[in-house]
């Protein structure tokens, strides 16, 4: 059994659910903040061999301080090969080595489809937001994704507004409609509230945990599509010492985690 | 031959109004001073490409030299969203920019297929997704949709892009222009070797010997180049690295300047229009800063072993 | 996780009969001390694919490993044409080898489209020749003929490749099979990311520390590759630029071996079979033409500026 | 005028015939003999500006030996860039940068096509030879192609028993049916006897200028098709001095070129 602390902050939990979902050995695509921090948690708790690459052309990085972007000066002394774009996005994840990438958006759907191109009408947008970057072909062609997202019904939608980046799009059928690569697409849905995950039929995603100081109703009400409750639905485990203790000593000394509290990961 | 000149003698001579512009760098080795001569000679109608951009991209949008801008992604990182960039689509500040859309694995392909001569290039991404609804000024030509001839399969077809200059920073080239880089490259190699010219900007100008001795790290033959400029600190606010760190707190100086259409003319006026070129734009910056401030900039010794390539 | 293990190891692991290889290099860096192995042991039906072949392939297919050949080019240079090919193709010795033939632009181009996970890549060569008109194991997939989609102008399609392993010789890796090479590199790169599995041969195994003085350098990474092998002098009488120069005159005793299927035996009996690695093949040269001769091949020295990642 | 020293062989007229089709600040990619001398004399002389590459990946090689293969050893060190055949035959020459190309065969034919391929027939060939390398892509997309060949009727053809590099293929519009790219195709043929233009509305070979010890009436027997002559059809200027010095004291101060005396260039 592992010993859980109970002195984590919201966004400190939802870094270790990201790094329960790597296995060793995953090729990981990371941008910056929580999925960095997912992934090193899993490195150096149950995943030491797994690597990390961002889309701009780095594989295996050594970073003395946390990246903040994928272009960030410190990815570059001591990464295991640098390239370009082509080389990330084309070689490595259209050649159909990621094993797992993290998307995050401004809306995500129930079908796990993300928006970061438009808020409101695309001709006549409420906000305009970066567009796809690298999420789109992550979403793609990584074999799993992780969603990260804040639980509310702002950030989750029944339908965004636009698809930035195809999660099962239209439901069940679509990713293979459209010639996307077999046994891809979202896996998890990662909140402040709650763990999701989609169901192999319907694709649609439902509740497996809760956090702790949530409930299944609560999850629920906040949700904006109809949420189906998983038979064994239960309380996500805590972060574990061992998680906490690579997260605050090793990855994030300063936590600079907690400007995700004020980001609304509470 | 030499073709050495000044930043302002190559972007008056080989950018025009209504150029196509490769522009590389992202936060890694963005061609500041270069972008900042271009406002200066008030450049306008440009149609403008890379993957992934970031301040330098909306500050050529809010000051009203970009026409189009096929594009990929446009944020301020760590600051949150691009203003320039949204008041234009939003409220058509200056004016409203024309964006075609794709991602940074279609986007680089296409570049590489313009590079590499070919006509387009299958891509497995944008599918199913509201990026292939959208068309702008490319229109049915954004993409197209075929079934393979080899196995029946659907495939997304995206045409190649040629720009008619690129404009890269590096931190060393050649009087020839032969561009020497090394660190993260997104889509630069191939960017600048899609156009048809290209303005190499550098840290620093060594000889062909100097070259020479690595080969294997030039990413452009002097051939294409048609100027090469020698700006240190060129990339300011961003890096370039073994040369100096990202300014952080000049991002932030940015982004607020940024927030309003005052503040930005304001910034305008003092860091681009308020000097004539980037050495006297460094001048300013420790004159307002302090030395102490620029020197923090400069990056640690941290040498690579040295390789040879003798028989 | 260390990878490090014998070109004999790796070799039985990784390669398996009716296997396709991509085998890297050309008169630089060809990983002889791998194929030497693959032939002592006696692997078969291998499918082959490199642009410009020589001697390596040449012996690959007089030793009888070799049922298919996806080739642009083989010879022995200035020794003139490869002996062990003609007598497969024109006499059937040892027996006649089945090949699809291609150009140095388009097979390097679907092995680039192989590592990028493209389906197919457009070319524009080949056309309009019996390059075209001929089709062997391929049959109608060796390419497609299309009218672009964008232009309706004819498109000639060739299919991705992405071999089985692929094995390289380079300067440098580190025990998780990161990879850095420099100088020609012809199309290792691209053969290499496109092979499912990657057996990296190398002139020295250096730390992960070093290789991360200079990421820009490495051409696959670790991730994969399956077996790294330190073989010192390992493609000779190829060479590997900062180590050693093209044997010559070992290239002709090959020639002049090679002519006869008799001479050629005895070659592979006293080099290939008569030695039970490549420390014993170095040492049987020694032995036989003196180390003189030996330390004769060794690189000059003539060593390359570094340079910083630092910020 | 330039002088002319009468004591050059066969091989060093051909390459200045070879030097002299370049123009100053051309992009030439080069093999091995011939080619590298003639576009090294050009650059010597009046092309300083000439640019040489070699499909291998390298551009604007300093070698300080002449290069026995694209591959050879000498031309790293010292070179402008060093990448692979993407780069030179995708980017710079399928790119639409090369001026000027070399080829040779063991055969030509009146349309400038070339066979490296095979000596017979192809599926039970009389010799077979190495196949294509980079001499198809160099004939089908060099802006300006410059044929080496031996003036007889083994090596000079009606039609060439394979086409592996294409010339004008089957004569007029041939290239622009098959989509090559405009404004390129052979543009010379250089034997040991003549030097061969190609007719702009036929596409085939005519007789340009005989070299110094040979006639019009030879060269025609010599030639397997029915030679066109033209109107003002001359005797080949011989070597200038210029020429023979940057050759001699500078590219190949061995004279490896009279190898080439050996192999028929007489």
């Amino acid at each position: 059994m592992s010993e859980h602390p109970n002195d984590y902050i919201k966004p400190e939990l939802m870094a270790c659910c990201g790094a329960r979902e790597i296995q060793d050995g995953d090729i990981v695509i990371v941008g910056t903040g929580f999925p960095t921090m997912a992934a090193n948690i899993a490195r150096y708790t149950h995943a030491p061999n797994a690597k990390l690459m961002q889309e701009s052309g780095v594989y295996d990085a050594r970073p003395l301080r946390p990246a903040l972007s994928v272009g960030d000066p410190c990815l570059n002394p001591g990464a295991a090969m640098i390239g370009g774009l082509v080389d990330v996005m084309g070689m490595f994840l259209q050649g159909g080595w990621i094993d797992v990438g993290f998307l995050a958006g401004s809306q995500v759907d129930k079908y796990g489809n993300i928006n970061t191109t438009v808020i409101g009408d695309y001709n006549a947008p409420k906000s305009r937001l970066p567009g796809s970057g690298g999420a789109n072909p992550i979403g793609s062609l990584a074999k799993k994704v992780l969603i990260i997202s804040l639980h509310d019904t702002r950030h989750m939608a029944e339908k965004v507004d636009f698809i930035t980046t195809p999660g099962y799009i239209d439901g069940p059928g679509s990713r293979e409609k459209w010639g996307l690569p077999a046994n891809t697409g979202p896996s998890v849905i990662i909140t402040n509230k709650a763990v999701l995950r989609f169901d192999k039929t319907t694709k649609v995603a439902y509740l497996e945990s809760y956090h702790p100081d949530t409930s299944v109703d609560e999850v629920v009400k906040l949700t904006p599509w109809k949420l189906e409750v998983s038979d064994d639905v239960h309380e996500t485990e805590p972060p574990r010492a061992e998680e906490l203790k690579a997260l605050r000593e090793i990855l994030d000394p300063f936590r600079m985690i907690k400007i995700y509290e004020k980001r609304g990961y509470v | 031959m030499s073709k050495i000149m000044t930043t302002q003698e190559a972007i008056t001579r080989f950018v025009n109004d209504g150029d196509f512009l490769f522009i590389g760098g992202y936060i890694c080795r963005p061609p500041f001073a270069a972008i900042h001569e271009i406002i200066r000679q008030k450049k306008k109608d440009l149609t403008v490409v890379r993957s992934n951009t970031a301040d330098d991209f909306d500050m050529l949008i809010g000051a009203g030299c970009v026409k189009r801008f096929i594009c990929t992604f446009i944020s301020l990182g760590l600051y949150g969203l691009a203003r320039c960039f949204r008041r234009s689509i939003e409220k058509g500040i200056p004016h409203k920019i024309e964006i075609e859309e794709y991602t940074n694995l279609s986007l680089p392909l296409m570049l590489m297929a313009g590079a590499l001569g070919m006509p387009f290039v299958p891509v497995k991404d944008m599918v199913g997704t509201d990026l292939m609804k959208i068309k702008s000024f490319m229109g049915d030509n954004k993409y197209k949709f075929i079934d393979s001839p080899f196995d029946g399969s659907p495939v997304m077809l995206v045409p190649a892009l040629n720009p008619d200059v690129a404009i890269i920073h590096v931190q060393q080239a050649d009087e020839e222009g032969n561009a020497q880089m090394w660190g993260i490259g997104g889509d630069c190699k191939w960017g600048a070797n899609a156009a048809k010219k290209v303005i190499v900007s550098c840290e620093r100008i060594v000889s062909r010997e100097v070259v020479g001795k690595d080969p294997s790290r030039t990413i452009v033959p002097g051939f294409k180049v048609v100027a090469v400029t020698e700006e240190p600190f060129g990339a300011h606010p961003g890096y370039t690295p073994g040369f100096y760190d990202v300014d952080f707190s000049f991002g932030y100086l940015y982004q607020q300047a940024s927030n309003t259409v005052e503040g930005f003319q304001a910034f305008l006026d003092e860091w681009v229009f308020g000097v004539k070129n980037r050495t006297e734009y460094i001048n300013h910056y420790i004159q307002k800063f302090g030395y102490e401030q620029f020197k923090k900039l400069w990056a640690k010794f941290d040498y690579s072993y040295p390789v040879s390539y003798a028989y």
